[in-house]
Order: C-alpha cells, then structure tokens, then sequence
C-alpha cells in the first residue's frame, strides 16, 4: 500500500452514549467526552494542531486549535475542550486564522529554517502547519533570544535528540509517562527557558530511557528521529507485520525506501500492543542485513572439516538421502526434529507434518519444552486446554495483579506498560519472585506485597495461599459449586486446610512471612477481579507443572476464571511459541493439542496425508539426546533453535549431537548447535515471509513479505524442498493453503483463514462455528473440559539441593535489551545495553567470598563450571545468585542440570546449586569450547561445485 | 559518602510513607539545611518517594527557590515589583548593584552575597524592600543601602 | 543418584518414574501406581517403554517396588512394539 | 501594669515594631503583639489601653516610651477607629485584625470566633452553600466566580473523598490583604475553612502559601496546631509555595500541591469535579474563605445588604505604590477610583500629582486620572477594559515612564511564564525584545538572515514605529485570545491600557487607539 501516514485523531477514542453538535455547519455524531478535534477529524475536519497526538490524552500547549463556540466567549481549545449536545462550533474564521499564524509566527522565530534539508522534511507536523496556517512573515525576525544552540544527543545508537528543532510540545515527555511508564523525560527549567531533559539532564543512553522508541514516534518535527532516517531519508511505503521477538505479539508498519527497511514504527490498530513498542521491535532488526547471514546451503561429512558451500538442490538431496540412509540402517525412529517457536505456524506445521508423513514418526519437539510445556499440561488437566485464558486488555479491568516467575518488565515490555497504567490507576499488585524485580517498586508503581520465596518452593507457596482462602472461608462457592468438579474440589479442600499447608509451616521452607503471605492471599481472593500472570519462573522447576495447576486451583476456587479483569494468563517467552505448540510440535499430540493415541483424530490427518501415522508418542528433545548416544538417534532437523547454547546440561546435548551421523540446522546464523551439523540450510527472517505468529493471547496476526529472502527461499520453501526430496509431492504456493490445511484439520483454527485476518487484522483462537468472532476470554460459562479439575499438588522438594560444595542457588531470567541466545540481538546496536552476562550476588554472599563489583568470578555446579563478571545487588535475597543466559561466551547452561518437571521434562533452570569463587579468567572448559567453536565454523572459500 | 548520609537523614524525615506531595515540603527541607539541593540528592529523593530522578529534576528546575549551586554567605532578595518601582525601586536596584559589586540575580565572585530579585513580599506601601537573609527591610534609601552593604560584608 | 549430569538411558528412566511416583503419592500408593502407569502411557515413546517393561524383571537394576510395579503394568496394556 | 499593643505583622516589623515592644516592655508594660490594623503610614503604632478604651499613638521610635505613657506625644491619634482613614470602612472581614493577638485562641473566641462555624454545624451541608449563595459572595481572588456555586458543585460530587484548599499565593504587586490576615486574624481563615469542609463534605483541607511571607507561614502553623481540637474532624496543613508566581493560578497550585511542576492544566475536567488528586476541591483565596464565617454568624443578608450592582459584601481594598496613606481598606463595592486614590489614599507620598494608577497586581490595567470616576466593582472595571483582581491599587506619581512599566509586564510575564503554551512561553520574551525596540525608538532592520538571497519572500526593508506598534497589538491579541491561563492572558492588559492611555511614553501621537477587542 502506498505511504500513507495514519490519521491522527488527536485525542483518544472515548466510550459513552452519542452527542450530535455541529461543526462548520456539518452534522456530527461522537460518544460523549470525545473532544471537538477529534470530532471534527471524524469528518474529515483537519483542525490544525501540533501538541495534540491521538495516542496521548490532549494537552492543550501549542494554542493552535482554537476555534468558535456559539454562546461560549473566547476562542477555546478543541482538543481540551469536549463535545456537548447542539453545540454549534467554526473551525475556521478569520480570527481564528489570525490567531494560528499569530502562534506559528512566534514557533518559528525560535526554530532552524533548514527544512529542505532537514531529516524530517515532508514529514514534520511544524513544516505542515506553517503551511496550513499560511505563514507569510516572521515580523519578529530570526534574532531575538532562542534555542538555536543546544548540541545534539546522538548517545543512543538508535535515535538523534536535536534540541534545537523542539517545540516544547511535551508529547515526548508525555509519551514516556503515560504511553511507556517509565517517566525517564521531563521539561527542564520554565517559560522560554523551558527545554526537553532525559533524567537529570543527562544522555539518553546514560539516562532512565529504555529505548523504546515512544518518544521518537510522538515528536512532531526532527527533534527526536530515527537514525536510520537521517542516514536513508523518509519511507515511502509500509507494510504491516507482526514482531519476531517476545510473546506479546506487537504489530509494526514496516516503513520501507524501495526495497530498504527504513523504520519499525508500532501500528496503532495493532490489538495486543495498540500502538506502543519496545527497544528490540522498535529498533533491534538491523540483524537481518547483518554480513553474519548465511545465504548458501553448506555440507560436511564430519563436524571437524571446514563447511563446504553448496547448491541448494545438492544440498537438499544430501538431506534427504542420508535421512532415508539413517532409517533403512537403523530404523524409522532413528531421526527426528525440532520445530522452532521464531518461524511461522506455517512452517512449524509443514516441519511436523514432515517429520509425521515423512519421518513416519512423532519425533518432533520444539523449545516450548525448556519454557511452557508445563503450561500445556497444567491447564490441559485444570481447564482442558492449554493457553492463557484471558487478552491482554482485559488487564485493565483487573483489580488485583498476582505476578509470579516473570519479569514483564524486562521479558514482555509493551504488555509491562499496559500493566504499569492499570497498577498506577490504583490496581493493587502481589509479586512473588525470589528477586525484587523493578515491578516490585519503580516509579509510580509499589507491590502491596513481595513475597521473595527461596526458588524451588513454589507449590508450597502456592498451596499454603489456598490454605488461607479455604480456612478463612474466602473460597468463591457458588461458582466452585456452578462451575467445578465437586469431588475433586472436595478432595483439594480437605488437603490444603490440612495443618502442614499453613503459611506458619511452611514459613522456615519458603522464607516468606507468614503474615505477608496470609495477607497476600485474602488481597488476592477479595480484591475484586484477581489476574494471575506468571512466566519460566513457574514453568522450569521440578514441579513446573504442579506450579501451573496450583495457580489454577487458587483461580477457580476464588472465581477468577472466565471473565475480563481475571485469568490464568502464561506471559509466553518467543514471538510464536504458542503458535508451536499448537501446531502439533510436542511428541504426543497431533495439532489442536489432541493425543497420537486418539484413533479419530489420527483418521482425520492419515485421510489428508494419504499415510498411515505413528499412535505412539515421540521422543522429547532430551530422549532424542540420549538415544543419540545410546546409539539407536542418528539424525536430527533442527529448525530456527541452539539447543546448544538454550537448553540445559550443554555437556549432555553436545554428546548427544556428536553421536548424531546427520545434524541439519536450519538458521539465520552459524549458531552453537551448528558447530556439531553435517547440513546448515540459510533461513529467512521475518521480514522476508508471508505466514502468521500466535502471541501469548492466543491471537493469530499477520507476518507479511516486506523483502525477498536474502538466502532465496522462505523457510516453509526449504521445508517443502526437503518434503518432496522424500518423496512427498507437497504442492504448497502460498502459506495461505497452509493454514487452510490448518483450519480443515484443527477444530479450534476452522474459522481461521488469511482473507479472514487481513479483513479483521487479527483473530483469537478458537475460532471456529461455535466462536464465530474468535476467543478474547476462555471458559466463559463453563471450562472447556465442562468442569473445572481441582488438583491436588503437594510440594515435592528438587532434588538439586546446595549443600557445602554447592551453598548457593541459582536462577535465571533474561534481560530488556537481549533476546533469548541472543542471536539476533547480539547483531544489533543493543550490546550498547546489555554486552555480557552478568552474575548478580548478594553483598553479603560476595564479601565472604571476597569478590567486588565487576570482578571476574567461577560459577561452578555439579554439571559443569563458567567465568563471567559479578555485580553486587541486594536484588536477590542472600544465598541466591541470578545470570542471563544471551551471550554465548558465558555458556550459562553448561552449569544448569538435567533435573526436569516430572511431567513434561521442562528443564529446572530456576533451581541449581552452585558455588561462586574469584577466578582470573575463563574456564578451560569454556577455552576448549571456543577453539572447538572457532574451528567448527571455518567455511572453505572453494567455489561450489556447479 | 558521609554527604549523602545527610541528605538521607533529611529526607528519611520527610519522606512519610502517607504524606502525599512530599516532594516540595522534602525539597525546602533540604534547602533549608543545606542551602542548596545538590546534584547527587536526586536519586536519593526520587528512591525516597518512589520518582523518577526526571520527575525531581524537572520541579527542582521549576522553582527559583531550589538552588543547585552551594549560596552566597549573605542573600539579599530586593523587590522589584510595581508597587516598589512606584517608590523607587529602579534607583535603590542600581544604587545596591554597584555598591555590593554584584549584577541583579547573580551572587559575587567571591561568595559573599548575591542579589536575587523577588517580585512582591507583601509591603507594597513602604517599599523598596527587601529580605536580607530573611529580615523584612523596608523604606530602603541610600543610607539604607549603605547599612545592608555593611551589615553584609561583615 | 550419582553424578546426576551424566545418568545413563536406564537410570534415566528409573528415576523419570520414581520422579512421577512422589509427585502422584498423595493419592496412595495404588492409584499412583496406575497414574504413573497411565502418563508413561500417553509420554514415552515406544523404544523408552519397551526397555522400561525389560527393566521390570531385571535384577541388577536399582528400582523401587512400586516404580518396578509400573514398568510391569505398562507390559501389560502395551503390546510390544 | 499599663497594657500595650504592638504589631507583629511583618511590615511592622520592618519599620521597627520589635525594638519599639522591647522598650515598652522594659519600661514594665505588659505588651501584647497584635496583627496590624493597616494603616502603615502610622506604624510602628502603640495602643495604651486606658479607663476610655485604648489610645493610639504613631508612628512611635523607641525612645519615645515616656511620651507616649505620659499622653504628651506629638503623634497621639487617640481611639484609632476615630482616625479618619478607619473610620469610613466597614470591617467584616478585618474587625478583629490589630485587635486581639493571633494566636490566642481565648482573645479569638471573646471576639465573635468561632461563632460562624458553630452555625454552620446547626445547619445542613446544603443550607450552608445556601447561605453563601445568599450572601453573593464572589471569588476573591479575581475571578469574581460566585463562591456559593463553586461548592454546590463539589457538594454534588460523589467521591469518597474532597479537599478545601485555600489559595494564599498572593504573588501580586500591591496586595497583602491575604499576609496581613494570615498574621493578624489566623483562626478567621481556619474557621472559614472548616466551614467549606462542613459544607461541602471534605474532611481535609491545605492552606498553599508563597514562600515570600514567611511569617505568615509560621504564624499559620501555629495556628492550625491550636485550633486542631476546635475544627475536628477537620484536619488543615500549610503547603509553602517555592517562588513560582503561576502558582497562583488554581490548577497549577494544585499541581504544585501535588509535588509537581506548576505547570497549568488544560478545563474542563474543572477542579471542584476533578481537583486535588483528581477528587472534588474546593479551591478559594483567603478573602473569600475569610468572608464566610460573617456570613453564618451573621446572617447572608447582612453581607448581601453591602456592595454595588452584583458585587456584593465588602472588599479589603489594598492602597499601594506611591502614596500617601497606603494601607488596608475593607469597604462595600461602589467606592469611585477617585476617592479611594485621593481622599482615602491622601494622594501621592512623594506629593507630585498621581499620573497613573495600576488595579489588579502586574496583570491589571493602568489608569489614568480621567478615569478615576470608575466605582470600585467588577463589572464597571471590566467593561472600562481593566480588572479588580485582588483589589490591590498601585499608585504613581508623574515621573513614572509607562512605556518602562509596559515593559516591565512583558518581562514579568516572562520571567513567570510557566511555559506550557506557546503565547505565553515565547509571546512574552518576543514582546520584552519588541518594546525595547519601541522604547529606543530603534524599529528593527532586517536582519540577516532575512536579507540572504536564499530567503526569497523575507521583507528586507527596515520596519517602522507604527508597524512595531502594531506587531504589539497583534501579539498582546495572541497573547490575550490564545494564551493557557491569565498570566499570559492578562500580560496586555498593563500593555495595551499603557500604550492607549499613555501613547507619548511610546513615542507616538496622542491618539486614543481603540483597545483591541
């Protein structure tokens, strides 16, 4: 579509029963409260404005609006000024004229007159309404006192902040505060000396700013501009698509110059991040040009030879020939897969349907396994289905926010900002984490209660909540009546009133107060509309699962399910990890979460495929790891993952790829996994793919074509071309027929289909005859599986306990500015954040171990040991010690163990005993791998044979 | 660190958890005792009240009575509102600026007095007035000038 | 559990069992039996339950009585493969 | 034991009160520091009290104690309410100013305190905004908006919790009635306070005062600590200003209160539907709070019977600048500008004859002799293009240069400006350059960048006076029509009433321009 700037409003939409008026003679209707600009913008009205921004409530500062009331004396503001019935208003007179240029000649006695040249030009509200006013003179001339001075602030890798070009409009601050949440800007000084500062008048880059871009997108000139718009000029043209990074799933015009992405700017219509965006979506996508892309299939016969570039057709054949080998020599479940939750639900299905009609077996995993298959079990069993149940705006009508294991903050920041503006509109807020994570107490915004349990405790945490909503009689019994199993609640009631679940005992255990937890739970039962969000810090423990049916049980028995304001709700790691699983990537359930096992189902799809499938589940990531070196796994085709470098035990995975005879990587980059593959086939960023992501609302958006794919082929492509190189005449053209097989197949995608999602924008699953306008809220009358399953989950302690070799705990979390490996990330300008993994200790752990902040330590645990830097924060509680897990050389999960969720082997990353020791450098572990690494990724620069 | 420590103090006194808007009666607290509101007292007061260190910035730079910089020994705050200027203000103004040695708004070199302008202290009948460092002077005349600029030196 | 890192296949899946086991017990010991029994059923690929079922009867394996019940019970409902 | 009484208020003070009370005292008087009665001329003043009442004496020094003891001063007065200057004023709100010591909760009592709230407390929320209604009471502060209808609006407000908050920023030149209440009458103002909260259902209230009256601040916190018991359930405080005169604009006081910058919020929402931390608040000068308890203690009517046309009750008129009995002035409405300049004031302190006359502090508009005909009332100053404001009158005698003080509002303006809206942030440093042009008869050239062959529509010839006279008037009208808030809204009153009524200053023909409508 051509470029068009969407039309700005200028004030937010409202919500209320109609009011007609008049405008210049002109009928119009609007909701009360909607202010006279945006009811004049309705029809077609532009009344000229430069501090009013329909993304920020009005202001009222640049005194350009004005405009005529009959009956009302003086000229008021029709952004701040509200509609009222029969109200008869002029926008345009010639007072009001002489006005506006009377304030436009004032603006531009103190602003620069480059604008033929200046970044903005053409795209600059200033330039347009100097024009619109018809500015003909500046009597006051260009030499009276002015802001022509100021330096410009270029400390931010990704945006300029030219003082001299500000108006003071304030939409930048306001942007911040309200848009945002982090009120890092402010006006500094008053009256003419008034002037835009970030913090204390500092750099952005050393200021509060978290970069996400909010600012840059409100300012109306070129005061705050994109880098690359300086450098490439103004986009003329967008395109709209979805984020490839975290699970909030924010939509972006892709604005382009030709073929040349220019900017990412956050569509306004988008339905999960309405208009807001972070750091890595807004500015972090220079990955996909970066010289580190692979663009040419590559071959090997062994992991210690160079890689030898070669054709796509040479490579593909390979492909296929040695998978066929691997079976024929040692069976047909020899090989497998792994999906990836970064690619499209397209092509996660085509590579499960390849591993099920092509494979004939159900090999196939992907990473949801190392973060929400707890989720997928736990509200399976609970609810009877496993997402979320809930959209993100039903956040703003929740009363009490119960966050527990997640860090919005850092890993789903837009939805962050969505919960800071409910939590600042008077929402009271529990966090349970054994960190105080900034959501406990930032700006504006303070938990009612941090409960900073020892990690690994909380099912005890969470039974003991129950233990107090149960005896102090605050369960929600007609709706446990109404809505649940009878029995199994009975059951749960009796075992959770039960003396040993009290806060008091299980005090000593969890290291929470009794009282604040007791105080925590009767907020959390009579607050009004609970939400419960929580992340990887419920999933990856031993009793992941357990975790996620606890949170379950305290959701029913309070009545917290099945209306806006309330719900169960998963903050999803990756961009379409949702979408993975539920396209069937998990070994045991066909796609629409239905078991192999299930005969009519299984039907459905051998009907479609024309094959007869496997009934009996596949082998999970870490089975394939250990069939590999019992011998009877030799091959494997990973797709967009480094389970090398994210899944834990790294010594474990290493030896299983190495036992592997056919390693295929599909990826943007030469990746850690890729240092033990015999194939690496180029893949292609989102950018470069028509498909749809599922973020962690169970909303189903579009990713649209905004260039070709620098490596020739789309991901699904290359599925298809290794599909047929097996012989299975797949004739896909478009990733529309893809998802039209989905919807055939998949009772909950029925009514899914492209025309439907370019028509709506966007759609929630199910979707289907029964749904016919898709799922904002789940279990509305009854839970999927009719009645809602009490379960009863009793604290199993880990069995990765510290001890004197090992006295302190590990957990891990991951950071705003990097992206799970870091891989795309780490190819961006957000190193200027976050350039290494840091250990974060208590200042007690770090002075009995004589360590300061910035020295380089040894984390060591019973599964291997690391080097990287300390720094000392009372953030963790003492005895617990936090990293990150984005950069390579640290290798974190070389220390994590294999101790996993009993039901879904979801690995404990949050629980490992460790020891932190001064050291002087790095391990020899982590040498040997980087010379390992070094030489695996030689590429020889022969010339393809043809 | 021992600075900081007194800030704290100061603002661990003001700091009441249920006082709303605190942020003003915090900052003249701290002018108060300490003259001016330094730089590094920022994010201590911004933790204290839960804002951000741009939120305290931005109302420290506001108001003419929080000062960033350590004060003069002596402050003469001269008024040069109309009802002043009616009996004289301008002159006396001129008359105090180079006697003292000092630019209206500014504070000497030397650290000894500065000449700040306030616009109305309410004695708008027996003007030109002033507050030196605090005491209500009016009627000044020439030799009311020679009696601040005594009295300042010293 | 030894050195944990580095379990080889058949400890792997003794403890994957008693690891269910203790998470089912407060429904005693027979009906976690059957639960346990039950979730291998619907998780464990062929290959991991076939070698499961052989372990039941073998000697030399450390395995407790009710996870040697389970792998005995899964012989039962799952025709070798 | 003879018993004196000296004024502690802060102008007194500053004219040599407190030495005056040491001598008295150690001459073994009893001295009992009083508010000022306002009239400063006569201060530092000395009341004996006698068999017939309390003689007045001054101005007295400190060497004049055996004088005044003995009767013999030359500056004897005798009952000060014989003094012309008080005799014609009608005190409700200042009776007992100068009379009884602030702080003494007994003195305040015994003269009529609390007699208003304790009315009130007979009566329903409802019939005390009746009978602020009845009174025709109107804002103080300058606005003039009917009290009574401001807080029938937060009464009808739901909300769980409102606030009264008092508006003592008093910032303009030539007033200090606020000061001289807060220091001599603190429970007035409390009572008056307590009222509104009774009225209106709120259960806190905040007095906002500039930091420029310090003892006005100290005197309040005392009194709010003595008076605690006799207001609950309502609760006061003292909020101090920092220097920022805008703050006395409603909602930027309330901004301020709330520990932000005092930057103007855009209405609606309106304060008494969405104030304080966006709950109803009433917010009022301190004249119009200090009205009310006249008003329950005495009835509606006998506020209403006083004042002229709609302007009902009394007004403390503060005389300022250069004359000859400045002081404070409490009347009804309808006094002639004339007669309180010259007959009530006595003219110019400097005896040169009085050339022009500012009402209404830095914003107001300037008159000139011709125009001293105009009554003392809203709508007579509004319709002869000026403003009452805070009653404040400032007077000059002939050496003053009006197109100076038109300068001077520029520059205040800016210097106060908070610089929100354009008009105002940039209108004001832009009319400070353009008079200065106009003063220095210098009219701008072009400059260079408009004579660069690049800037092709830039006129080049050099502007003359008459076209910088009229860039003034369009910028005042986009000052006046654009601008936030009164502070760049009002800045062209002193402007244009400078240049229309004074054009010689200006260097230009004596045309009487018409005002910019």
């Amino acid at each position: 579509m051509t470029f068009t700037r969407e039309k700005d409003f200028g004030t937010p939409a409202k919500h209320g029963e109609t009011v007609s008026l008049t405008i210049d003679g002109q009928p119009v209707s609007v909701p009360a409260g909607t202010s006279i600009m945006r009811a004049a913008a309705m029809v077609d009205t532009a009344i000229p404005k430069l501090c009013a921004t329909d993304s920020l409530e009005s202001f009222g500062s640049c005194r350009l609006c004005l405009v005529e009331i009959e009956g009302r004396k003086g000229y008021p503001a029709s952004c701040t000024t509200p509609v009222a019935p029969e109200m008869v208003v002029r926008t345009e007179t010639d007072k009001l004229r002489k006005l506006r240029r009377g304030v436009m000649e004032l603006y531009i006695s103190d602003h620069p007159l480059d604008c033929l040249t200046c970044s903005a030009n053409g795209d600059c509200e200033l330039q347009d309404q100097a024009g619109a006013v018809g500015l003909r003179d500046v009597r006051f001339g260009y030499e009276g006192a002015n802001h022509l001075e100021g330096c410009k602030d270029e400390s931010n890798p990704y945006f300029t902040f030219d003082p001299a070009k500000c108006i003071v409009c304030s939409r930048c601050v306001r942007a911040c505060d309200d848009v945002q949440g982090t009120l890092a800007l402010t006006v500094d000084g008053r009256g003419f000396a008034s002037k835009i500062a970030a913090s204390q008048g500092e750099d952005f880059l050393s200021s509060e700013c978290v970069s996400c871009g909010a600012c840059v997108q409100a300012c109306p000139t070129s005061a705050l501009i994109e880098n690359t718009v300086i450098d490439k000029g103004t986009p003329d043209k967008s395109v709209v698509t979805t984020c490839a990074y975290c699970g909030v799933g924010c939509t972006f015009r892709a604005e382009m110059r030709g073929e040349d992405l220019v900017r990412m700017v956050p569509w306004k219509e988008g339905k999960a991040n309405h208009g807001h965006s972070c750091v890595k979506g807004r500015f972090a996508w220079g990955y996909a040009q970066h010289r580190d892309r692979i663009l040419n299939p590559m071959v090997r016969t062994s992991v210690d030879e160079p890689w030898r570039e070669v054709s796509w057709e040479e490579a593909i054949t390979h492909v296929a020939s040695e998978f066929r080998r691997i079976q024929s020599s040692y069976g047909t479940r020899a090989i497998g897969g792994i999906t990836s939750s970064r690619c499209t639900n397209e092509e996660t299905f085509l590579v499960q349907k390849l591993i099920r009609q092509g494979f004939g077996n159900n090999n196939v995993d992907t990473c949801a396994r190392v973060c929400h298959s707890p989720t997928g079990y736990g509200l399976k069993t609970t609810f009877g289905t496993s997402a979320g149940t809930q959209d993100f705006d039903s956040v703003e009508q929740a009363d009490v926010i119960l966050v527990i294991g997640a860090n919005p903050t850092d890993g789903h920041p837009v939805f962050a900002s969505r919960m800071k503006r409910r939590l600042r509109e008077g929402a009271r807020l529990i966090v349970v984490d054994p960190r105080r994570i900034d959501l406990v107490r930032s700006p504006h915004i303070e938990a009612a209660y941090h409960l900073p349990l020892q990690p690994g405790t909380n099912v005890a945490l969470l039974t003991a909540m129950a233990h107090v909503i149960v005896t102090e009689g605050l369960v929600d019994e007609a709706y446990v009546r109404e809505r649940c199993d009878g029995e199994a609640y009975a059951e749960w009631a009796a075992f959770v009133s039960e003396p040993a679940r009290s806060p008091e005992a299980i005090e000593e255990l969890t290291g929470v107060p009794a009282a604040d937890l007791r105080a925590a739970a009767r907020l959390y039962a009579t607050g009004g509309n609970g939400a419960i969000y929580y992340g990887l810090g419920v999933t990856e423990h031993s009793q992941g699962s357990s975790t996620v049916m606890a949170i379950a049980n305290l959701a029913m028995a309070t009545g917290n399910v099945g209306k806006p304001g309330t719900g169960v709700n998963p903050l999803r790691g990756q961009n379409n990890v949702q979408g993975s699983c539920d396209m069937g990537s998990f070994p045991h359930e066909l796609p629409g979460y239905r078991h192999v096992s299930d005969n009519a189902t299984r039907a459905l799809f051998e009907a479609d495929w024309g094959v007869t499938l496997d009934a009996q589940p596949g082998l999970r990531i870490n089975n394939m790891l250990d069939a590999a070196t019992d011998g009877t796994f030799k091959g494997i085709f990973i797709q967009g993952e480094d389970i090398l470098q994210s899944d834990p035990n790294t010594k474990h995975v290493a030896a299983g790829l190495a036992a592997m005879e056919c390693v295929v990587v599909q990826d943007l980059f030469l990746n850690e996994t890729a240092n033990y593959a015999h194939v690496f086939l180029p893949g292609s960023t989102f950018l470069e793919k028509d498909g749809t992501f599922t973020n962690a609302e169970r909303r189903i958006q579009m990713v649209r074509k905004v260039m070709e794919p620098k490596n020739g082929y789309a991901d699904w492509e290359v599925v298809q071309l290794v599909a047929n190189a097996m012989g299975l005449r797949w004739t896909y053209t478009h990733p529309s027929q893809i998802m039209d097989e989905i919807a055939r197949l998949t009772p909950t995608f029925a009514g899914v289909s492209f025309d439907v999602l370019e028509e709506r924008g966007s759609v929630q699953w199910p979707m289907n005859a029964a749904a016919p306008e898709g799922t904002p809220t789940m279990h509305l009358d009854q839970f999927v599986r009719g009645k809602g399953l009490f379960v009863v989950t009793d604290y199993v302690p880990t069995d990765e306990r510290t001890g004197p070799r090992f006295p302190l705990l590990l957990t891990t979390g991951r950071i705003l500015s990097q992206y799970n490996v870091g891989a795309q990330t780490r190819r961006t300008e957000n190193g200027a954040w976050h350039a290494e993994d840091r250990l974060e200790i208590h200042p007690h752990d770090a002075e009995n171990r004589g360590i300061r902040d910035g020295d380089w330590v040894a984390l060591r645990s019973r599964a291997g040991e690391t080097t990287l830097r300390a720094l000392i924060t009372d953030r963790v509680a003492p005895g617990v010690v936090y990293t990150t897990f984005h950069h390579p050389d640290t290798q974190a999960n070389v220390i994590t163990t294999d101790f996993s969720d009993w039901a879904t082997n979801c690995p404990e990353y949050k629980v490992t005993a460790v020891q932190v020791m001064p050291s002087n450098g790095p391990s020899d572990w982590q040498t040997r791998y980087r010379e390992q690494s070094d030489r695996s990724r030689r590429i020889a620069t022969v010339e393809p044979a043809e | 660190m021992t600075e900081n420590a007194g800030f704290q103090t100061v603002i661990d006194r003001h700091a009441l958890p249920d006082q709303r808007g605190a942020l003003l009666p915090l900052l003249h607290a701290l002018q108060e005792e300490f003259g001016h509101i330094p730089q590094p007292a920022v994010p201590l007061i911004a933790d204290a009240l839960n804002l951000s260190r741009a939120e305290v910035h931005g109302v420290i730079s506001f108001y003419p009575d929080f000062h960033t910089e350590p004060p003069a020994r002596h402050v003469i705050k001269l008024c040069r509102a109309e009802s002043c200027q009616a009996r004289g203000g301008a002159a006396i103004e001129g008359e105090l600026a180079r006697h003292l040695g000092v630019a209206m708004g500014h504070a000497r070199k030397d650290g000894q007095v500065a000449l700040e302008p306030v616009y109305c202290l309410g004695l708008c009948a027996i003007g030109p007035n002033a507050l030196i460092d605090g005491r209500p002077v009016a009627r000044i005349d020439t030799a009311g000038v020679e009696a601040i600029a005594r009295e300042v030196e010293a | 559990m030894s050195d944990h890192a580095m379990m080889s296949t058949d400890e792997r899946l003794a403890y994957m069992a008693e690891h269910i086991l203790r998470n089912f017990a407060t429904r005693g010991e027979d009906e976690a039996i059957e639960a346990t029994a039950e979730h291998i059923g619907l998780y464990w690929d062929p290959s991991m339950k076939a070698r499961a079922t052989a372990m039941a009867d073998e000697p030399g394996v450390p395995l407790s009585e009710a996870a040697r019940a389970v792998f005995r019970r899964l012989g039962e409902e799952q025709p070798l493969t | 034991m003879t018993r004196v009484f000296i004024s502690r208020d802060m102008a007194s003070v500053a004219l040599g009160a407190d030495t005056v009370a040491e001598a008295f005292a150690k001459a073994g008087c009893e001295v009992v520091r009083t508010g000022s009665r306002g009239l400063f001329a006569i201060e530092p003043l000395v009341e004996v009290e006698t068999d017939a009442g309390r003689i007045a004496y001054g101005p007295i020094g400190p060497g004049d104690v055996k004088a005044v003891l003995d009767g013999t001063h030359a500056n004897r007065i005798g009952p000060i309410g014989e003094h012309p200057f008080f005799s014609g004023q009608q005190r409700f709100t200042f009776a007992r100013c100068g009379v009884i010591d602030p702080l003494s909760m007994r003195g305040y009592a015994a003269n009529g305190g609390w007699k208003g709230l304790d009315a009130a407390h007979a009566l329903s929320p409802q019939e005390v905004v009746d009978a602020v209604k009845a009174s025709g009471l109107r804002g103080r502060g300058g606005a003039g908006f009917p009290t009574g209808i401001k807080w029938q609006t937060v009464l009808d407000t739901p909300a769980h919790e409102k606030f009264i908050v008092c508006n003592a920023d008093e910032g303009d030149s030539g007033t200090f009635a606020d000061r001289m209440l807060m220091e001599g009458d603190p429970f007035h103002l409390i009572e008056g306070m307590a009222i509104a909260g009774h009225a209106v259902g709120a259960r806190h209230g905040f007095i906002y005062i500039r930091s420029e009256y310090p003892f006005a601040v100290e005197t309040m916190h005392e009194a709010i600590a003595r008076a605690a018991s006799r207001i609950e359930p309502f609760t006061l405080e003292v909020r101090v200003g920092a220097g920022a005169y805008v703050c006395g604009e409603e909602t930027s006081l309330l901004d301020s209160i709330e520990g932000k910058r005092g930057e103007v919020r855009a209405k609606p929402p309106l304060p008494a539907i969405e104030g304080l931390w966006g709950k109803p608040t009433v917010i009022n000068n301190v004249l119009s709070l200090s009205a009310v308890p006249f008003i329950l203690a005495e009835g509606p009517q006998a506020y209403a019977d006083v004042g002229f046309g709609r302007s009902r009750g009394t007004m403390p008129i503060q005389i300022a600048g250069n004359v000859k009995n400045g002081g404070l002035y409490e009347v009804g409405f309808g006094l002639t500008l004339g007669e309180l300049v010259n007959q009530i004031g006595g003219g110019t302190a400097s005896g040169r004859p009085v050339r022009a006359v500012q009402v209404g502090g830095p914003l107001g508009a300037y008159f000139p002799p011709s125009m001293f005909h105009l009554p003392f009332d809203y709508e007579a100053f509004a319709e002869a293009g000026g403003l009452i404001g805070h009653a404040g009158i400032t007077v000059f005698d002939d050496t003053v240069d009006m197109a100076k003080m038109a300068r001077f509002a520029m520059e205040f303006c800016a210097v106060e400006s908070c610089g929100k809206c354009t008009p105002c942030r940039i209108g004001s440093t832009r009319g400070t350059e353009l008079i200065d042009r106009i003063v220095a008869k210098a009219p701008r050239k072009a400059d260079t960048v408009e004579t660069l062959p690049q800037m092709r529509n830039a006129g080049t010839a050099a502007r003359t006076h008459d076209e910088e006279i009229e860039l003034l008037r369009d910028l005042c009208d986009t000052m006046k029509h654009g601008s936030l808030c009164a502070l760049g809204g009002f800045t062209p009153y002193p402007v244009l009433s400078a240049l229309d009524h004074f054009p010689e200053d200006f260097g230009s023909a004596h045309v009487h321009a018409a005002a910019a409508e």
